[in-house]
């Protein structure tokens, strides 16, 4: 059984991002097949050097980079969206995927679900 | 043939339409035949399971109606407990771990962890998201 | 009802950028579902997707005054709703 | 002093657009001027014959054909949301005033706020 | 020269960042010699006012930060009553006024009506809305 | 710092409707300040209003990795915030 956690909110200003990563942990935890998939402004919380001390919250980049040590499938990122937000291979952190996020791409899960 | 939901519901009550949508749909339900494995409240969705929302008297009063619902057909009602604690929905448990000056979580909800989640996604046919529209 | 691969339930308007990636996301083989803010859709026919089958939720068209549904679209209560889920090889709730 | 309140989230869905006319009738009750802007999807507040029974909630037709009432200034709203939305003078309710929501429009008013 | 604000929270902590960057505002704004004539809370924006919320303790306590801000500088901070009684946030004249089982407003929060909106905007030089994000 | 006919204060994302709208209704004697998730407009260049001052949030910009700003875009502490909306005639939270 495998499961796609979709995160296209972008990152600090709402709690759903954090929630989605929460989800996607817990369910790695109980052995459950997890990948992440970033798209639209979501694909912000896969920037490189995020300083996030200045507005009290916590940056996410080393949940992130740590992700397949806690038996995260994979990290996706939509291409394009990408594209849009001017990230390639020199601004995203390790680790992430890009993929065209596309009918196809959800026919490989049997579930997919977004935190809010 | 008899089939299992989990309802997850991640908007709140008079701020969203997810909590009156979702309970429509647990209605049909079991309505139909069907059982609700549980229904599991993320994110803002935790308000829902509020004792203190005194809306208007001629606006439904849907933590009121929710908790009937799931009194009467005996399905657990569970709010994320890191959802809870963050948004100040605590039970007597909580209360009194942190210190708090009072509970205000309806009967019968309890507040546990996002196993619960991957529980109801494992063992349910259908997992169902009730989200904030715009 | 015929078979569908993904049922898509889709509760933000036209204007949300998550409507347009939801009809952007589906196959001629799922179905989309309109409920809550979702049937507005049906105010913008223009945007409808042309190849799938779509469903609206009836006190959610009514509440919004889209009686007046297009041709191609089929307005279901909530037992029409479990049935959708179920028959659907999954659900994607945007 | 000129307050316009502008509601562009659609109806029944979230309560801000509620809680957007309660702010500009409070203005009214105070003897403040106010006025409404519905502008995107906020334009669907303005069909008729909606009939919220279904959902539970309340149609807020009568309390905007009652605005002059309670001294409201004016209904404006977005002409192209409303071509985009198929409104027109058919289908709005009445007491509304067509307009193009620019910069122009926003310089005729002291104080200009959404209610979330 | 010394101006007056009235601030207007819109956004829930723990669900928006609304809360956090009007305290950001208002003590650059109190530093600078200006008043702030009152913090009006509207909409989701009354979950600050709770008494309730436990937060990991690794992250900031807003209601707690924005409760010691007010407190210190003698500003007044309203919940509106109409958005606070839906969203289950009442204090001990609410709660016996519907009959709740608790109360759960932080001090120094009120509870009153959109008129404080109203005369905050009139007398202020400026009112600024702290809005959720997306 | 110059005269600012209407300040507009933008603090959600590009993708997020309100963001396009506060562009629209952008004179050229206005000024954009973003906040939160608004900075994420000084990613998307092409989308920033050409003919205003723009502004950024400091502590919101370095959260979200964009510390190298466009050269038409001045960063601005929550102090200067202060004096912004004070200079300005009137100030649009959007």
């Amino acid at each position: 059984m495998t499961t796609l956690i979709m995160i296209d909110q972008p990152p600090y200003g709402a709690w759903t991002g954090r929630e989605a990563l929460d989800m996607a942990f817990s369910l790695a935890a109980f052995d459950q097949s997890a990948s992440l998939l970033f798209t639209g402004p979501g694909v912000n919380w896969l920037r490189q050097t995020q300083h996030a001390g200045g507005i009290e919250q916590k940056s996410v980049e080393k949940n992130l980079t740590a992700a397949p040590i806690f038996g995260m499938d994979a990290i996706l990122a939509d291409r394009a969206a990408c594209i849009a937000y001017g990230l390639d291979e020199h601004s995203l952190i390790e680790g992430v995927t890009l993929v065209d996020a596309d009918a196809d791409l959800l026919t490989d899960y049997d579930h997919t679900a977004f935190a809010g | 043939m008899s089939e299992t939901f989990t309802l997850v519901i991640t908007g709140a009550p008079y701020s969203s339409q997810a909590p009156q949508t979702a309970l429509g749909f647990a209605k049909a339900a079991v309505d139909a035949g069907h059982q609700i494995d549980r229904v599991f409240l993320y994110g803002d969705g935790v308000h829902l399971a509020s004792a203190l929302c005194a809306p208007p008297s001629d606006e439904t009063h849907w933590p009121d109606e929710w908790s009937r619902f799931l009194t009467q057909h005996k399905i657990p009602g569970v709010a994320c407990i890191a959802s809870a604690l963050r948004r100040g929905l605590v039970n007597e448990t909580e209360q009194k771990r942190y210190e708090l000056p009072s509970a205000n979580l309806r009967a019968p909800f309890e507040i546990a962890g996002l196993g619960e989640w991957v529980e109801g996604r494992i063992k349910s046919t259908r997992t169902l998201y009730f989200h904030a529209g715009d | 009802m015929t078979d569908i691969q993904t049922l898509h339930i889709l509760n933000k308007s036209p204007d949300h950028p998550r409507a347009a990636r939801c009809v952007e996301m589906m196959s001629a083989e799922d179905g989309l579902l309109l409920t809550g803010n979702g049937v507005l859709l049906l105010a913008r026919g223009n945007l409808l997707p042309g190849a799938s089958k779509v469903f609206a939720l009836i006190p959610d068209v009514e509440a919004r005054g889209l009686g007046d549904l297009s041709g191609n679209v089929s307005s279901v209560d909530f037992a029409e709703m479990v049935t959708l889920s179920l028959q659907a090889q999954r659900v994607i709730s945007w």
